[in-house]
């Protein structure tokens, strides 16, 4: 049993953010994952971001399928509702949920056999839609929680420790989330906190649908070599496609080296995300560019990670629905119901 | 053979190639016989296809108000030579069989013992339009005028009508008038008058004419539905497309112009029960809308639903099943895979509305219900309801409703420090409390989840809290008895040992049934289910009688099941009268069903009576 | 307080962490005693979760050969200091409890009422090894040493054991030798003997050791199954992981090494559903295997299946539910979602195995009667049988036996001309006659529909042709009565007016139950359900008994329901015995129920005795 | 209602193919669609490829979902036996009948509500699972059968009869099937059969997952001018990348044009697909250009059509699975019980 409370997450000091939290409010339940289970570096990332955002933890709303890391968001932001749905199902409770209060912050938090295998449909909707939410995939190329088989991403021959070998080709997520006009779109590698953790105050800051591909390797089931979805492999064949600051409205910004190598990312609410690049061929801004690159590196079996697209001006579903501000779920029978004297013109109309 | 004569009672049907334009001829033809005080209850019998099969628009016209089906058609107007034979066939003898004469016919197709009215539309539409589309158009308009002759409609309700119809489009609506009386002079000078006829009465009252999906829908929005998520499927599309068009007429703020809802056509009926999950999750009034199809594929939503206590609407607009089935067709055959949807142990309740009027009530209704409840509810019902114009009570709204948001722990309670267990039964009715998310930066928040917990919504894997959990939801079961709309009782005149137990849209027909028992001189008392579970007073009503006869539209008796399973009833005292091909249920066969069993347990009881006394 | 004496009736229970390597150490003990000619019966109970929280293995040593899980622990082996006080508040007083006591341990912690037995496991264990998780491996099988010790466990069956697991991995196995002495030794050295003691006998005979989904994986094999598509999901994969690893090893042709098997893991239920239904209607036996959640997500195709006549065979290895439910513990609660799963009028047909051996033998007997039938054919099997080692009869399996492919026309028939009708009953059994794609050139060839069709698949939106349709459908429900497993009576030694009906993994806790009762001189008959629909011998075995219970393993009394539902039974003559708290049901649980419910049905029954005299 | 027997379909004379049927031996019933729907060409067109690859119709399988599309099976091939599933999971059901029998040809035919809409996610896993069949979406971009509400290709921003805009943006299937590694990618046009016939031909030919999506007017619902999805619309922005000749093996390959501007591609069994490039920038062996070249024109606006991808050397299940030749339906209990002998040493295993 791995304690998230302790060793990975606490910085020495249990420093207060602008609100007065400490990373502690930030907290769940204790993980109850394997030890060395990538997904509990996740949460700890979230922790992280959520409290150099200075995020209400009860502002937040978390959703999940099942799976092992669906499990997850009973481990952070224990002052925020969450609901650990059905399989592969979350996406459209979390559409729902989004629709009916407006105000929150929505997580969806998935693993690859809940939003690859069985949940692809509702994914590939709900990025179609532009519902306003951080949807991150704990990407392990496997069950965990039923011990470990196949899911939509694991590699083409890969061997299961059952012995099974996997022949059907491996979803791309972030090829995936491209194609679909996903207006954030990110990978990162649950081994590699300081990049996650900017990019997921960027993916939470993001208005419309932002999609975070971690890779999170299962120690119980594929953390062997060979496996790409393997700490090894991963560190050896991670390709950063960028480097990222994410500067809040608040803070101004202080350019601290050479000019060019930057990009600067402002979001509709004034907030900047800084790449640094690491690779001049890549232009965060371009769909086509990005699916091209991502393509032709995956082709040569590295791992693209950093934040790979962003539509800084996307709209999201109550924009296309001109919904009103005022949350959904907060009207009375005299906001909602047309009354008595509309009912009669009503009736009179059909006779 | 003697032709038919009636007055303000008979059946004309319109047999149609769907798609030529017909339909709205055949309602104007209906609405102007209601306009003249006498009630009709029209049926659209229709192929699950977009053009070129036939279909079918039925009118029963009824002064005496019988809205149900009656069988049998007294005048048939016959436009689709595909099913000419057919239409031929179905004729009561001595009716009347309206048909297009351009073509001349051999006499072997037709019959001698009906009265045959031949009419060359074709040729006059071809001498008068040049236009084909307008030729296929006009042609029903004539028709529709030709009737008018023949069965004493008021040509000024017509144009009424049609001026109503096409306000602003004055050529339109003058082609039209022009159409009509075309049709209706060349029957005045060349078709012999007939045995049936319209006259005007004042039989219609204040009643509404409208289909029960446009009610349910406007049911949702008096009821406060604020997402909707929906996936097309017959017969329950026209619902949500009846939602939308009222919010975007009733729910747009005038001043800011926005939208106070949000309707979303989800990629599947999986999606639309998920959406409705969440929207009911995090505090909006929500629900979709579907037929049995969709049913089947939102049985694990529903199981979450039920377990994790959140408040949807499920509107099921029944039609013919099992699987695609008949798609346009109605059935009341999804009542078990609702009651008990989803695997595992488990309950849903049900609401049955009889018609328009109910349909609204009950859709307004399902909202408050489920927020106190905090489980589905489903809403019941049908094609024959939901996709017909039926004569209805009008709507009506008490001002001053407020709507019932069940238990919802405020931020106030929770910061006052009320006990909040999520899933913990704290005033006895197994009904708990809940909060919104977001309510309370440090108090309230809790985890959703599908699998067993404990009255704190922490995850438990003990016996004794999933079984506290279970049995707090079978109590809740139970307190919602008396918050469903209640049944409907009524005595016969003279005391019986029995009674018939019915719902939903076999209303119509059920009341002309037992009338027409009566006059017979058999007698039941009846009892209209409204909802699910049911109250006692069903029980007691079973009790009362020696032997009660349970009505529905399905093969299997579903209803009955629920009935002898909540109550354990001995089924011997319940007998099924089933009807189920697809059809709406009519008087004459319900009527014929009971008749002759009671004629049969007449002679049984009298018999067992003699045995007593030997 | 006396010490807990017994040989060979005891039982033990290990406390755990998962992930911890006990599995195996704990199965070698059972196993042991099992060679030792002393049955035993052990259970796992294990969280939704892969590694560090707790789990038990229960194991029950019984020379009487009680199979069910009886209540109530004589030795607890504590290795779990999570669950200590749940695990000292379980014993039996005058039981023993067995510990590491490497560190000491306040008195608080104990119960005055309970024997100690403690062991420096931990110290011995760091002692003799360096290696972090050879610490945690020996420390399991020096457990078991000295369990040995203590109980009598010859060593020698350990040992033997020991070389079958680990041939050819001699280090291996001399390190666990070592490591068993070293626990055995320091108990004889250090230990008081204790009052439970195993003693060799000859009560396990020809009887086999193995899991239901073991089981029902190679029943598969042998019935002929070539696809199964299937989706993760707990109690089920095992089944399918069983079938996978069975067809690699019987199913690979040995001369041309290609697969005679296709096994597709698919992307969810719906899926895997849809892929049987596509293979069973290409001819192929096809199964898939699930639990709860999946029946919900497979309606929609159940009823495709149904309706169309798709042979389709679906094992439901059933969990607690309802939703996610306890997904680690056992019920029989997915009865009625399957017997009339999908929306519409449908039933289907239900196997209900109790032990391994069922399981195989009903898994294999599920495809004939799918091709016979032409519909879906449900197993419900359950975690307790499908999950644990049960001891059961050994397979059997007639070499001469050919697979039942049921009506399927061939090509040389079609050309004779034979007529063929895909939905046509011309053998009077309500069973049409089918053809494999492909069969011949220019006859037999048919569209397949969920949709209603004529005797000849013609689309058709008849109601006669539906009405024909649904009335075969029922027909040949009946007709699978007596082609399915027929349920099994006992008749207690002395006549009674009480009966008793029960199902699948109950039967254990039933037998033993019956004893008991009859101990204290009350009897009943019994009757063992082995499928759905019942046949009329159920219906009989009621008729013959004033009251009958029904026990089973859910909180809604769904068999019984179906049991009222198709014969139309009085549900007062039917008294429930319900037990649903996710551990399988107990001897003492049935006892305790049905002893005080006929001790007030016998004092009932002589006061309305003497009521009717005086 | 159009009779697909009348003269939509007939060649001048009824002319007999080297198995010695007519066309008329690929027709099926008397169609019930609307005159000028889209899809009675496609039925037209597989008729007309059938036929000249002289396939005995008995020997293929026609499965379908839900919708006026998926109703045209019943409207061909009425020799062959044909599955009108359920609404969005044809392609589960046509992976096991494949299954079951190898030795059949496969044919899937649906909707773009059938496959993008409610059955994506099972497009998606039968895509990556290379089963061996003719895949064929007649994309109209609305739900004809339920009466015109949009489906999930429908353009971003149309307007329904019914009066309401579409706010999601479409999916593009060819992007999507080019993206999960279908190993035959291909768009038509109902209204161009020349080139459509081919197409299906050599989908035929093909060993894998053959995708064609057909753009495919629906005359009641959307043909509206503005639509991309309407006669007018197609027939101006048609980019085809290339004209394609089907050469079945027995037939010498003619060559009538310059070099240079010909790519053949030789299938497994030997056939060829000859095609003409309109566009010499273009590789039909290349996925990710053919990626680019597709998302840059349909960012133009234009509907690239013609064959855009195709692997002549892919496998199918059959062969990741390694299944025997015999169909699997074929076994009796002799072949596939391992017999008493077996079980009687399994029992033993077991004590
Ligand atoms: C409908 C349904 N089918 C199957 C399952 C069983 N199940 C639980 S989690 C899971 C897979 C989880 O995989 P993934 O999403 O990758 O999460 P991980 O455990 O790898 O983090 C499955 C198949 C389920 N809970 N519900
Ligand atoms: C589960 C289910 N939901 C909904 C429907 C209703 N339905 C039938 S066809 C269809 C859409 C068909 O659209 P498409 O696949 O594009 O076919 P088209 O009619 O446009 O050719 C729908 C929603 C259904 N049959 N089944
Ligand atoms: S099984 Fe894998 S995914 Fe699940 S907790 Fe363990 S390491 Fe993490
Ligand atoms: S509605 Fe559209 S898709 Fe359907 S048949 Fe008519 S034109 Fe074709
Ligand atoms: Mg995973
Ligand atoms: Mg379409």
């Amino acid at each position: 049993m791995t304690y998230i409370a302790k060793p990975k997450l606490h910085h020495p000091t249990l420093g207060c953010n602008a609100r007065g939290f400490t990373r502690r409010d930030y907290e769940g339940k204790i993980s109850t994952l394997c030890a060395g289970c990538g997904h509990d570096s996740i949460s700890a990332a979230i922790i992280q971001a959520c409290w150099e955002l200075d995020i209400e933890p009860h502002r937040v709303a978390k959703l999940s399928g099942i799976g092992c890391s669906s499990k997850t968001p009973d481990y952070f932001l224990g002052q925020s509702h969450g609901f650990n749905t059905v399989h592969g199902r979350m996406p459209s409770v979390l559409t729902g949920a989004n629709l009916a209060n407006r105000e929150l912050l929505y997580l969806g938090v998935s693993g690859d056999g809940d939003s690859a295998s069985i949940g692809i449909g509702q994914f590939v909707h709900a990025i179609r839609r532009g519902v306003n939410m951080t949807y991150i995939v704990e990407n392990n190329g496997v069950y965990g929680l039923t011990k470990g088989q196949f899911s939509a991403t694991a590699d083409l021959g890969s061997k299961s420790k059952k012995g099974v070998t996997n022949t059907d080709s491996p979803l791309d997520m972030v090829g995936l989330a491209l194609q679909l006009g996903a207006s954030f779109v990110a990978r990162g590698f649950s081994g590699d906190k300081p990049q996650l953790v900017p990019i997921i105050k960027a993916a939470i800051k993001h208005k419309g649908a932002s999609f975070i591909d971690v890779i999170s390797p299962c120690v119980a089931f594929n953390n062997h070599p060979g496996s790409t979805k393997s700490y090894e492999y991963v560190r050896e064949h991670n390709e950063a496609a960028n480097r990222l600051d994410f500067i809040d409205v608040r803070a101004e910004i202080v350019v601290d080296y050479a000019e060019g190598e930057l990009v600067d990312v402002t979001q509709h609410d004034g907030s900047v995300v800084r790449l640094r690049k690491l690779h001049a061929s890549y232009d965060p801004h371009d769909r086509i560019a990005a699916m091209n690159y991502v393509h032709e590196r995956q082709a040569k079996g590295e791992v693209v990670t950093g934040l790979l697209y962003v539509d800084p001006d996307a709209q999201d579903l109550h924009e296309h629905f001109n919904t009103s501000d005022v949350p959904l779920n907060r009207f009375d029978a005299k906001a909602l119901s047309p009354g008595k004297a509309m009912l009669d013109k009503i009736n009179a109309s059909l006779r | 053979m003697k032709p038919i004569e009636a007055i303000n009672d008979f059946v004309v049907k319109f047999a149609n190639v769907n798609g030529s334009g017909s339909a709205s001829a055949n309602e104007l033809f209906a609405k102007a016989i209601l306009r003249m005080g006498v009630p009709v209850s029209p049926r659209n019998i229709f192929p699950s296809n977009i053009q070129g099969l036939p279909t079918w628009y039925e009118v029963r016209v009824t002064e005496r108000g019988w809205l149900g089906r009656r069988g049998g058609i007294d005048l048939m107007v016959a436009m689709n030579p595909q099913t000419w034979d057919a239409d031929v066939k179905e004729l009561e003898p001595g009716g009347y069989f309206f048909y297009d004469n351009t073509r001349p016919l051999p006499s072997s197709k037709f019959r001698d013992d009906i009265n045959l009215i031949g009419m060359p539309l074709t040729a006059i539409c071809n001498r008068t339009y040049a236009d084909a589309r307008q030729r296929q158009l006009f042609k029903n308009i004539m028709y529709v005028g030709a009737l008018s002759a023949l069965l004493d409609i008021e040509t000024a309700e017509i144009e009424k009508l049609f001026t109503e119809q096409y306000k602003g489009k004055e050529k339109l609506l003058d082609s039209n008038v022009k159409a009509l009386h075309l049709g209706r002079d060349h029957a005045k000078n060349n078709l012999a008058p007939i045995g049936l006829k319209v006259k005007r009465a004042d039989a219609v009252g204040d009643r509404i004419f409208v289909e029960g999906n446009a009610a349910a829908a406007l049911g949702c929005v008096y009821g406060g539905a604020t997402v909707c998520a929906w996936y097309p499927i017959t017969p329950s599309s026209s619902l949500a497309e009846a939602f939308q068009k009222y919010c975007m007429k009733y729910r747009v703020d005038p001043d800011t112009g926005v939208n106070k809802f949000a309707i979303v056509q989800a990629e599947d009926e999986i999606a639309s029960a998920g959406m409705v999950v969440g929207a009911g999750w995090n505090g909006a009034r929500a629900f979709t809308t579907t037929s049995g199809p969709g049913i089947s594929l939102m049985n694990e939503f529903i199981g979450l639903a039920y377990f994790a206590e959140i408040p949807i609407t499920i509107i099921d607009v029944q039609r013919g099943g099992p699987s695609t089935g008949m798609p346009t067709r109605t059935q009341q055959s999804d009542v078990l895979a609702c009651a008990y949807a989803s695997h595992g142990d488990t309950k849903h309740v049900l609401l049955l509305p009889e018609d328009p009027r109910e349909c609204f009530d009950f859709s307004a209704q399902a909202f408050d219900l489920a927020d106190r409840l905090q489980t589905p509810i489903f809403v019941l019902t049908d094609l024959d309801i939901g996709m017909n114009h039926r004569l209805s009570k009008p709507f009506e709204w008490d001002e001053s409703r407020e709507y019932d948001r069940g238990k919802v722990m405020t931020a106030e309670e929770l910061e006052a420090g009320k006990d909040f267990g999520r899933y913990k039964d704290v005033d006895g009715d197994g009904i708990p409390w809940r909060t919104y998310p977001g309510t309370h930066p440090s108090k309230g928040a809790y985890f959703t989840r599908g699998t067993s917990r404990d009255p704190y919504a922490r995850y438990s894997e003990r016996g004794l809290d999933y079984m506290y959990n279970m049995e707090r939801l079978l109590k809740k079961f139970d307190s919602a008895k008396a918050l469903v709309p209640q049944p409907i009782v009524r005595h016969a005149p003279h005391k019986t040992r029995y009674g018939a137990i019915y719902y939903g849209s076999t209303s119509p027909a059920m009341d002309e049934a037992i009338v027409a028992l009566e006059e017979d001189g058999l007698h039941l008392d009846t009892l209209r289910v409204r909802a699910f579970p049911f109250p006692d007073s069903v029980a007691d009503f079973i009790a009362a009688h020696d032997k009660v006869f349970i009505v529905e539209q399905n093969r299997d008796a579903q209803l009955r099941s629920l009935v002898v399973n909540e109550f354990g009833i001995d089924p011997a005292k319940l007998i099924p009268v089933l009807h189920y091909e697809g059809a709406p249920i009519t008087a004459r066969f319900i009527g014929a069903a009971i008749g002759k069993e009671m004629q049969n347990l007449k002679v049984v009881s009298i018999e067992s009576g003699k045995a007593a006394r030997s």
